[in-house]
């Protein structure tokens, strides 16, 4: 009899697995649970340290190069960095490389600048998106205007408040490259080790074992990775947002996949042996 | 972009979200609407993206500069179209050879390269460092060595696996078995990292701001299949009675 | 661009020229330390095996190289004056170890320095292969400094890469196995182990026809030229010959169109093989979309409305390997797949009934039709594998003797053998 | 005849292939500009090829329509897809970003084209859970080995699973993330390894045997 039961929920249908994942991750998107997160892990503590003791008013600038494939995982960590200059009072410049994500840069600077009271053009500003990267980063060394003559407005960029003293590299306190490409690569490679300019990078949780040795050499100074990564930083800066509720979802997904797992295989265990 | 423009798209883009789960309980009227449009959308994405990147810029403009060059390929790829009218299908081998040749040409050196050369010095580098290396260390490299050996065994085709050819291609079945599941373990999280985006884009899409548009989509496709439920029963009762 | 990149280079150059100057002018004033004497043996070459543009600066080390004296290299095109400062580096650094070629191609010394000076970064790349270029290497150490002679050279656009000759040498080694193999092939009777996947594909076929439901042949999203997807058109004309003689029906969902045109070609000819040319409908090959997950949200539609009773996967698939498996286990019906992208391979596996790995997707073709020819190209493939065997577990005797007896050149000359340049 | 229908195309297949080879071992100037002409080459004509899927689309459903076979009127939504993405395509130059921010094309990439196939790879997450549901049943050894790979780096991807890890195994003195480091690259490594290889080979082959002319299933029979 109990057999029978048990074989019957072997062959459960599995819509109801859909339906339980659904719900496991759906749930905390609503109400975050804010699930222990065991420790801040070093990169991405480093990377916090570095924005944290920049002086105020230093210009940091953000190469959000993310499309909606990798936004999940990206867009949280970019918001959470964004809070963080802007909580230092740091000078905020956004650059791209990928056509797919100025809407996504869009939606950040539609709604973080407002809670810390910042003004586009005077606080932070956002240059249009250009084609060509590595070409690109290698022009702003001389001259920066060179490139980004206008804001995306079409305003000029010299003459914003924010860009006062900016003329290239040396004067820029550091990159933050947020990314799913090898954007961050290049930002490493033809910026970082040639200019001397400190690089952050952002990266998804599949690419991030690949950017070890960049971390071991100091050419990254710091390194968020995935939605763990982002779930750290908003802990760090005390604003638990789409990192911390992403991550509190992908925590009970995964153990559910492991109690789905293991009860198909005590089922097994008991049908066989009783 | 005007607000109403902001608002349509959170309700195609909720609806059509919504239509391809609801493929997750069965096949419904609505996931077809959302599978054949999906079909059109797509082949017009490429065809804007070959329109806008490859025909205009490398095809068109050199003929207005007359550069005649690109005529070659051109035929060539026009050949390709003979395809459809039999008789004369035979000249679209000109445009295949082409594509053939110049793959396969591509794909010796790089296979011999990367996947051969590096792989082969990949396995035997690390050992080159014996003397500052721990006894772990040496163990971890040795295994990798002789895992990629029996794996290559596994793949012999030429002896049958019998005896110790079968011991040896049976262990290089346990490393496939370990990369699989790794592999497949490795995956889970960026999959649910993606369907996280998705319902964190509905949750979106259900503020007011936008209509309520995830609620009652959702509410309409739950209505459409308790009806649809309902219709089905009285059916298959009313053949049980007849 | 160009003329912004012309503006970088020009910018670039009245910055190092006044450089060059102030170095110069500093070394008018000073006198030239004992302990830090010029650069006497300083020779310029082209960079060899490669496309031009890159020279190469050698001088020896010095016993005054020490960390805090800095090398500075400069770059004209100019037969006076019009220095660029092409480069930087500490004195102990750059030597004709750090030059990335393999010993037979170039000789490895740590008492030379050795130095690319990249010179289609300053001067575009029109100019930079074959226009004279002079240039000069300045030693500088607390502020004073002082210049070697000034050597001139062109570069050349080379003909052939001989750090690349290891995989020339092994390319024409298969190349003549190739032919061996291929000119015996006549002989019968060459052993091929059991596929156990393949072994499956008749009963496939034949549960399919008892239960009278179609069966899906899904042959990727590879093009024509992926070696998948010609081993997939192999097994397709295979299958299809079965399905002709079972009288059963036969779906294939394409991806790719040149795929299609193939395949259509394939079946009809298995159909006539088979001796049932009249079932042979031009429908059976189908192109869907030549875009990724609409092709899988339309074969999973198909599938699971049309629940075939045998589904295959045979070729290159991405992630939508899953999507369709998946919806194909759920509909019940038996799955063969076979696919040589290695990270699909897992969720096949686990999904389907039987994987061909890899590999054994392209000797499905010999072992399906046992043809001389495909059976001797095996045997090309084993010889392959062990020749990698064999590399490798000698090339590991070798390396660890090496490194236990402290011979680095030759631990490094067998690195170098098997390196990708 | 038979010149033009069969020997001049396996020329071709000869020509090219061996000229893309060699390249790779000539560091010429040439060389590189053929290489140059010849990737461009390759891009114009899988252009045309993709204006063959196009056809043979829009002819079947084309067919389905005017034959009203079951289920036509799905077919209509085929056409106004296409048209959905071409239209704004064409109006704005296939650009998804304007001057004033996003263009008609962009809008319909955000909210048709790319709600459509994000949803198709998320439905993946679904199906790696019910195919982990159903697979990973310990019936043998082998299944046993790739049970406990899948199970150890499901669980110690996320921290959840760590600290279980730690409360239950903590006394090994191993964390979790150095389990399924050494999985990943030790056995794990050896398993790919010898799949590239064997696959490398395969494909050097199966190359040499279309360079050769002695491959030419593609070019149909005659």
């Amino acid at each position: 009899m109990l057999k029978e039961k048990l074989q019957k929920f072997f062959k459960i249908d599995r819509r109801w697995i859909f339906l339980l994942l659904a719900v496991v991750l759906f749930a905390p998107i609503i109400k975050p649970i804010g699930l222990p997160n065991k420790t801040i892990s070093r990169d991405v503590q480093h990377a916090f340290d570095y924005i944290d003791k920049l002086p105020a008013g230093s210009f940091v600038l953000f190469s959000l190069d993310y499309d909606p494939a990798t936004r999940p995982e990206l867009h949280p960590q970019a918001v959470a960095m964004v809070r963080h200059a802007f909580k230092k009072n740091l000078r905020v410049g956004v650059v791209t490389y990928i056509a797919g994500s100025t809407g996504l840069i869009g939606q950040i600077f539609a709604t973080v600048p407002a809670e810390y009271k910042k003004v586009n053009g005077s606080d932070y500003v956002i240059f249009p998106y250009m084609a060509n990267a590595v070409a690109v980063m290698t022009q702003m060394a001389s001259d920066f205007y060179g490139i980004y003559d206008k804001d995306q407005d079409g305003r000029d960029a010299r003459t914003l408040p924010v860009m006062q003293g900016i003329k290239n590299y040396k004067n820029i306190a550091m990159i933050v490259s947020i990314t799913g490409t090898s954007m961050l690569d290049y930002w490493v490679a033809y910026v970082g080790d040639k200019f001397s300019v400190p690089v952050v990078g952002g990266v998804t949780a599949i690419s991030q074992p690949g950017y070890g040795p960049y971390l071991q050499t100091g050419q990254l100074k710091g390194l968020i990775g995935g939605m763990k990564g982002a779930a750290e930083y908003e802990s760090l800066i005390k604003e638990p947002g789409k990192g911390t509720s992403g991550i509190d979802s992908l925590n009970l997904a995964h153990l559910l996949v492991l109690a789905l797992i293991l009860t198909s295989n005590i089922i097994l265990l008991i049908i066989k042996y009783l | 972009m005007s607000e109403t423009w902001m608002i349509a798209g959170a309700w195609i883009a909720a609806g059509l979200t919504v239509f391809l789960f609801s493929f997750l309980y069965k096949d419904n009227p609505f996931f077809k609407i959302a599978e054949h449009l999906y079909l059109g959308a797509g082949m017009g994405w490429w065809f804007q993206v070959y329109v806008y990147n490859i025909l205009g810029p490398k095809v068109w403009t050199p003929l207005v500069n007359h550069d005649w060059m690109v005529l070659i390929p051109a035929i060539l790829g026009l050949s390709l179209v003979t395809q459809f009218v039999p008789k004369i299908s035979w000249v679209s081998r000109y445009g295949f050879t082409f594509l053939m040749g110049y793959g396969s040409g591509l794909a010796i050196p790089a296979g011999l390269s990367t996947d051969f050369i590096s792989q082969i010095g990949g396995t035997i580098r690390p050992l080159s460092m014996m003397a500052s290396m721990t006894p772990w260390a040496i163990f971890n490299s040795l295994l990798v060595a002789f895992g990629v050996i029996c794996v290559l065994f596994y793949f012999f085709f030429s002896v049958e696996h019998k005896g110790h050819f079968k011991k040896v291609s049976n262990i290089g079945v346990y490393f496939l078995m370990i990369y699989f599941g790794a592999a497949f373990g490795n995956t889970v999280m960026a999959r649910f990292s993606l369907l996280y985006g998705r319902f964190d884009d509905l949750y979106t899409f259900s503020a007011s701001k936008y209509l309520y548009a995830t609620q009652i989509i959702l509410a309409g496709m739950i209505i459409y299949f308790a009806i649809h439920g309902l219709m089905n029963r009285g059916k298959k009762q009313a053949e049980a009675v007849n | 661009m160009i003329k912004n990149k012309f503006g970088f280079a020009l910018i670039l150059l009245v910055f190092a020229a006044t450089n060059a100057f102030s170095a110069l002018s500093g070394q008018n004033k000073k006198q030239i330390p004992a302990e830090l004497p010029p650069v006497t043996d300083l020779a310029v070459i082209d960079m060899p095996y490669d496309v031009g543009g890159t020279a190469l600066l050698k001088w020896n080390v010095r016993p005054t190289d020490t960390t805090d004296v800095i090398y500075k290299i400069y770059v004209s095109s100019m037969e006076t004056g019009g220095w660029i400062k092409a480069d930087e580096f500490p004195a102990d650094a750059r030597t004709g170890k750090d030059i990335d070629l393999p010993f037979w191609a170039w000789e490895v010394s740590a008492h030379e320095h050795a130095v690319k000076v990249e010179l289609n970064n300053f001067y575009g790349e029109a100019q930079a292969t074959g226009a004279l270029f002079h240039f000069k290497v300045t030693a500088v150490k607390n502020n004073i400094s002082c210049d070697s002679q000034v050597v001139s050279a062109k570069t050349v656009s080379n003909w052939f890469r001989l750090d690349r000759v290891n995989n020339l040498v092994l390319l024409i080694v298969i190349i003549i196995i190739f032919f061996w193999a291929v000119s015996h092939a006549k002989r019968k009777g060459l052993f091929i182990r059991r596929i156990a996947g393949l072994d499956a594909i008749d009963e496939a076929i034949g549960r399919a026809t008892e239960m009278g439901k179609p069966i899906y042949y899904v042959p990727g999203i590879g093009g024509m030229s992926s070696i998948s997807t010609i081993a997939s058109a192999f097994i397709l004309g295979e299958v299809s010959k079965k399905v002709a003689q079972y009288d059963s029906q036969i779906k294939v969902p394409h991806y790719d169109p040149i795929v299609m045109t193939v395949c259509k070609e394939v079946v009809k000819q298995a159909f006539l093989e088979a001796g049932r040319p009249d079932s042979y409908r031009e429908d059976i090959n189908q192109f869907i979309s030549q875009d990724q997950f609409s092709y899988a949200a339309s074969v999973d539609g198909m599938i699971s409305r049309e629940k075939p009773a045998a589904v295959f996967f045979m070729g290159y698939f991405m992630a939508e390997s899953l999507l369709m498996a998946e919806v194909g286990a759920t509909t019940g019906a038996i799955q063969i797949a076979g696919t040589d992208s290695e990270g699909q391979l897992p969720f096949f596996f686990t999904a389907c009934d039987y994987t061909l790995i890899g590999e054994e997707l392209y000797a499905a073709g010999a072992y399906l039709s046992k043809e001389p020819m495909l059976l001797s190209a095996l045997k090309v493939q084993d010889f392959g594998k062990l020749l990698v065997m064999v590399s490798v577990f000698f090339g590991i005797i070798l390396v660890v003797i090496g490194a236990k007896l402290h011979w680095d050149p030759f631990v490094q000359g067998i690195l170098n053998l098997f390196k990708a340049y | 005849m038979k010149l033009i229908k069969k020997q001049i195309p396996l020329a071709i297949v000869f020509f090219f292939g061996v000229l893309t080879l060699a390249s790779y071992y000539v560091p010429h100037k040439v060389s590189v500009d053929f290489m140059e002409m010849m990737n461009k080459w390759e891009n114009i004509v899988s252009a045309f090829a993709f204006f063959l899927g196009l056809i043979s689309l829009f002819y079947s459903h084309y067919h389905k329509i005017s034959r009203k076979a079951d289920g036509w009127g799905y077919s209509l939504f085929v056409y106004i897809g296409f048209f959905a993405m071409v239209v704004p395509a064409i109006l704005c130059h296939g650009k998804l970003m304007g001057a004033a921010g996003q263009t008609a094309l962009g809008w319909s990439f955000s909210f048709m084209y790319n709600p459509l196939s994000a949803t198709m790879f998320a439905v993946l997450a679904f199906y790696i859970v019910s195919t982990a549901y159903r697979s990973f049943r310990i019936k043998s050894l082998q299944a046993f080995v790739l049970f406990m790979a899948a199970f150890l780096l499901i669980l110690g991807k996320v921290p959840l699973g760590q600290i279980i890890w730690d409360s239950v195994l903590g006394w090994t003195g191993a964390g979790v993330d150095q389990v399924i480091e050494w999985i990943m690259g030790v056995p794990a490594v050896a398993g790919k390894r010898g799949i590239m290889i064997g696959i490398a080979i395969g494909a050097i082959v199966t190359s040499f045997k279309i360079i050769f002319g002695i491959e030419r299933q593609y070019m149909g029979k005659d």
